[in-house]
């Protein structure tokens, strides 16, 4: 049993987060954690490395505050939209603000992230053979393998400082379950120094503890936990809401002008206090439009053993 | 005969490649499309599988992303992004790696990283995400994409993703453990590979469609199928899904 | 949508288990496959190279009969009990049958299995150091960490030529759910060339699409699906029935004479045609100690998307 | 004061070495008496976990092996085996390893392989099973057995499980990154080890035994502390929680 480490955002960033550090937001598509990243980006942590698989409109954000002084990744785009465009100012042009980029392929990202949980300091892969990407990244190596002689690729371990995972249910304490796509958030709990837990729903002990086997994270690696609903939006959480399409829609037509990005940070992110703010300031339609029936799992028994 | 774009020609001609049974690795959008539209025609027993973990997703509308929730309710699997890399794709288990990109080249070559310099590129496109290792290991690659000359080029601006390299026996040379690229489907045809110099040829070219209007289209001295054919038409059933999975065309007129 | 591979356990080894195959048999002391073991014991396979973490009693049922040509191996005894006799005399003493063995740590058979599950030739792992065990197997190798230069063991990849799972469910394509305990499963599915399933359950494939997170192994994996209720006795399937742990201890006794186990591979295994009448022959108090009361996990949503 | 057996203070001074909130990797048996027993008593926030994979596991009974189902249902997260040993153990999650053992020398080293020649063994032991990775990578490692001359030897049969090794930085230099035995608890006696040398030596004896009936059961020239104690009596609180836990002593009379 955990202590008890329920807090609001503006607490946990402000505590476990630091200038200069590596962070890493974990979910593919699914639970994307805009509730901390934009707290992140209330607060002006700097000189921040960011990892992500697909660094999605998160990235846009805070490429567009001047926080970052690195990329890790392997897809910035727009899900299922095209193109990120102010990533694309940023790389093509220096614009708003110059970083750093370290790019791998989505196997090469993810099985960076694997060693860094399993504490090797790096993981062997059946990519990058062939590809461009391997001159223009030398921390992709080989290795031989020391019983058939074979040449592999190998990437190097990913040991976030911070890792951030928005989840659909938690306890105060950090036990953390998740349902759906899981894609990063087992392994960027493990790898990392610190984690924060954001979650749709707190419940108690007692429902983590009925079925275990969902649990993706337990408690003592975790930091700090928040209540957060909706805290995924524009994105999804299985079970909970869908994506908003249009809001992504709309981010595509927005981006196109610096400006406007810059306006839409002071209206949603600096304007507003925090995630409950936020949440207020969307509209009924829009909120309404996102509600989902439920689709029942069905119960398991785990069986009385006495 | 029902008329149909060369965008909807596109994607049925992509969807008759695929099998009943193949187990298949898709991006979104296109190659979506078109795997759908095979699992509610001819093929009802393949396997979709997404990098964002999903496995024999049967999804109720088209997905708007690869993680959109639509193909997690009622499929059959669900791992890590990870595994879904080292457990099904490294192990062999993917009969078909289902791409799109920005550039190909003669040897199924794809790009889709930058247009320009790496490091100061004229046009930063989102990278390769899974299409390196999709390519490099599924048992064969389907590519898809509409042709142009700035797509079918000479020499791609970045090699991201590994078709035959440089032809011929380049592929197994280097290691590659899956097939390599099996098909290129464009607006404008149906591409496939000589089996000894991995060059790409023309094979199909739908309905009103030139062998001149390919090679305008194409970026190097493209070679021609001596049996050259007309891609067969859509079938009206097979045009009923596409327009059914897609009512406004918004990924078909995006892409194409 | 996979075959119905639906059969009997004496069709499944009889066309999936070869004479010389390189078998395992996956589950910690968790359901173990005492059923598949019993049929692989009834038909005679020769020349069998086993593989299993714990080895327990099937390995001595196995032992007795002299099918195994070599014993690959972390933990070889009675769980919870003590010593395994007959792996002993055989070990010692060459007697009834001589093997030869290969053995690891957990972590180092673990790892080698996950390294064939994810098609790497070999695994690092931070343990052997000191030990005297990579002296006496040369197949736990070094390599040098092209990062910071360190020096790491390594193992090998274990390919099975077929896996055995026993599961709590599965559909008749064999998409297979395990809960409780995980223990090997997943990765054995995943490392072999051919896989049986047997299950205490046969449910509609609409069950295991309900809640696709707890999904094992997929079908297209699956060779042959059988059903098998209380396939794991003596073992423990949970949420089905508990372990009978008299059972152990009745074999701890009974194996110190070798006699005694020929006696009960004859009545309780050749004298069996298959799980069903073993079943039927149990006796009627020890089914009903086994018994448990469910202890239910209550449900999640996944929510209806459209 | 009630009266107690030798094992029952064993098991009850080694619970004591666990500390509240440790999260402790235990060993099936004495191990995991001990480490309910604290649970119970002195530390009910201790995290316990088996390398069949339970993490946080509230057993409603003594569990009858590793893998026994009371410590799964009502856990709080359950992963695979080797994802315990990686994600967890090798991470450095892990304060406490917990082991027994059928031999052990005056560094902490332990054997569970084989009496005599590893090829030819007079017995052959079930082997490593996880207890060479748990004390190579725990925080501190913990190790409980009962005493005698053919257990406390000058030099093991075969190391399976690193302690210091050969003692002094043997372990630090040999690369293990967990900190080594904290204490062995016996029958007769605690030991700990000395911080520079890394040679175990007797702490506290146990009320009525003298140290030369330790000196008796160890098969190497002992040291002894100068300040010894007497090991402090079992309180009638963990008596009591021992006795309903193993109301046989069924464990502590098989193992000690």
């Amino acid at each position: 049993m955990a202590d008890d480490k329920l807090m609001t955002m503006r607490e946990a960033i402000a505590q476990y987060v630091n200038d200069g550090d590596t962070i890493y937001l974990a979910g593919l598509s699914h639970l994307v954690p805009f509730a901390a990243a934009h707290e992140i980006i209330r607060q002006r942590k700097r000189d921040l490395v960011f990892c992500r698989p697909t660094p999605d409109i998160l990235l846009e954000q805070m490429l567009s505050v001047g926080i970052l002084r690195k990329v890790e990744f392997c897809w910035a785009g727009n899900p299922g939209i095209g193109n990120l465009r102010v990533f694309r100012r940023v790389v093509e042009k220096g614009l708003p603000f110059p970083v750093e980029i370290e790019e791998y392929t989505m196997f090469g990202f993810t099985a960076r992230l694997l060693a860094g949980a399993m504490n090797l300091p790096f993981m062997p892969v059946r990519t990058n053979i062939g590809s461009d990407l391997p001159a223009k990244n030398p921390k992709i190596k080989t290795i031989q393998d020391p019983y058939g002689g074979e040449t592999l690729s190998v990437v190097p371990a990913l040991r976030p400082d911070v890792s951030i995972l928005h989840v659909q249910r938690a306890d105060r304490g950090g036990n953390a379950q998740v349902w759906g796509i899981t894609s990063d958030h087992r392994d960027a709990a493990f790898a990392a120094k610190r984690v924060i837990i954001s979650a749709e729903e707190i419940v108690d002990e007692a429902v983590i503890r009925a079925d275990p086997n969902r649990t993706i994270v337990p408690d003592f690696l975790v930091s700090a936990v928040v209540h957060e609903p909706f805290g995924a939006h524009p994105s999804y959480a299985q079970g909970f809401y869908d994506r908003d399409n249009d809001w992504y829609q709309e981010w595509d037509r927005l981006s196109a002008d610096q400006a406007a990005v810059d306006a839409y940070v002071a209206e949603w992110i600096d304007g507003v206090p925090d995630r409950a703010a936020y949440v207020a300031k969307l509209d009924e339609v829009t909120k309404a439009k996102l509600q989902i029936e439920p689709a029942w799992s069905g119960q398991i028994s785990y069986g009385v053993y006495k | 005969m029902t008329d149909y774009t060369r965008a909807e020609m596109m994607v049925v001609a992509a969807a008759r490649e695929l099998r009943d049974r193949d187990v298949v690795f898709v991006g979104v959008g296109i190659p979506t499309l078109a795997t759908i539209l095979a699992k509610r025609t001819h093929a009802p027993n393949l396997w979709l599988l997404t990098e964002s973990g999903i496995v024999g997703a049967m999804p109720t509308r088209l997905p708007l992303s690869i993680a959109d929730p639509c193909l997690v309710t009622g499929t059959q699997a669900i791992v890590s992004t990870v595994e879904l890399f080292s457990l099904y794709l490294q192990r062999g288990w993917i009969d078909v790696g289902f791409l799109g990109g920005a550039q190909v080249d003669r040897f199924g070559n794809i790009n889709s990283t930058v247009i320009g310099p790496y490091e100061k590129p004229a046009v930063r496109f989102p990278g390769s995400g899974g299409a390196c290792e999709i390519a490099s290991l599924s048992k064969r690659t389907m590519i898809i994409m509409p042709q142009g000359k700035r797509r079918f080029v000479e020499k791609l601006d970045f090699l991201t993703t590994p078709g035959y390299l440089t032809g011929g026996d380049a592929r197994q040379r280097a290691g590659l453990l899956g097939g390599g690229p099996s098909v290129v489907v464009t607006d404008l045809g149906l591409f496939r590979f000589d089996p000894v110099t991995k060059e790409m040829y023309l094979a199909t070219v739908h309905r009103g469609v030139t062998v001149d209007q390919v090679r305008e289209n194409t970026g190097w001295d493209l070679r021609v199928a001596e049996d050259l054919q007309v891609t067969p038409d859509p079938s009206e059933e097979e045009l009923r899904v596409v327009r059914e999975l897609d009512p406004t065309a918004h990924f078909l007129s995006r892409e194409a």
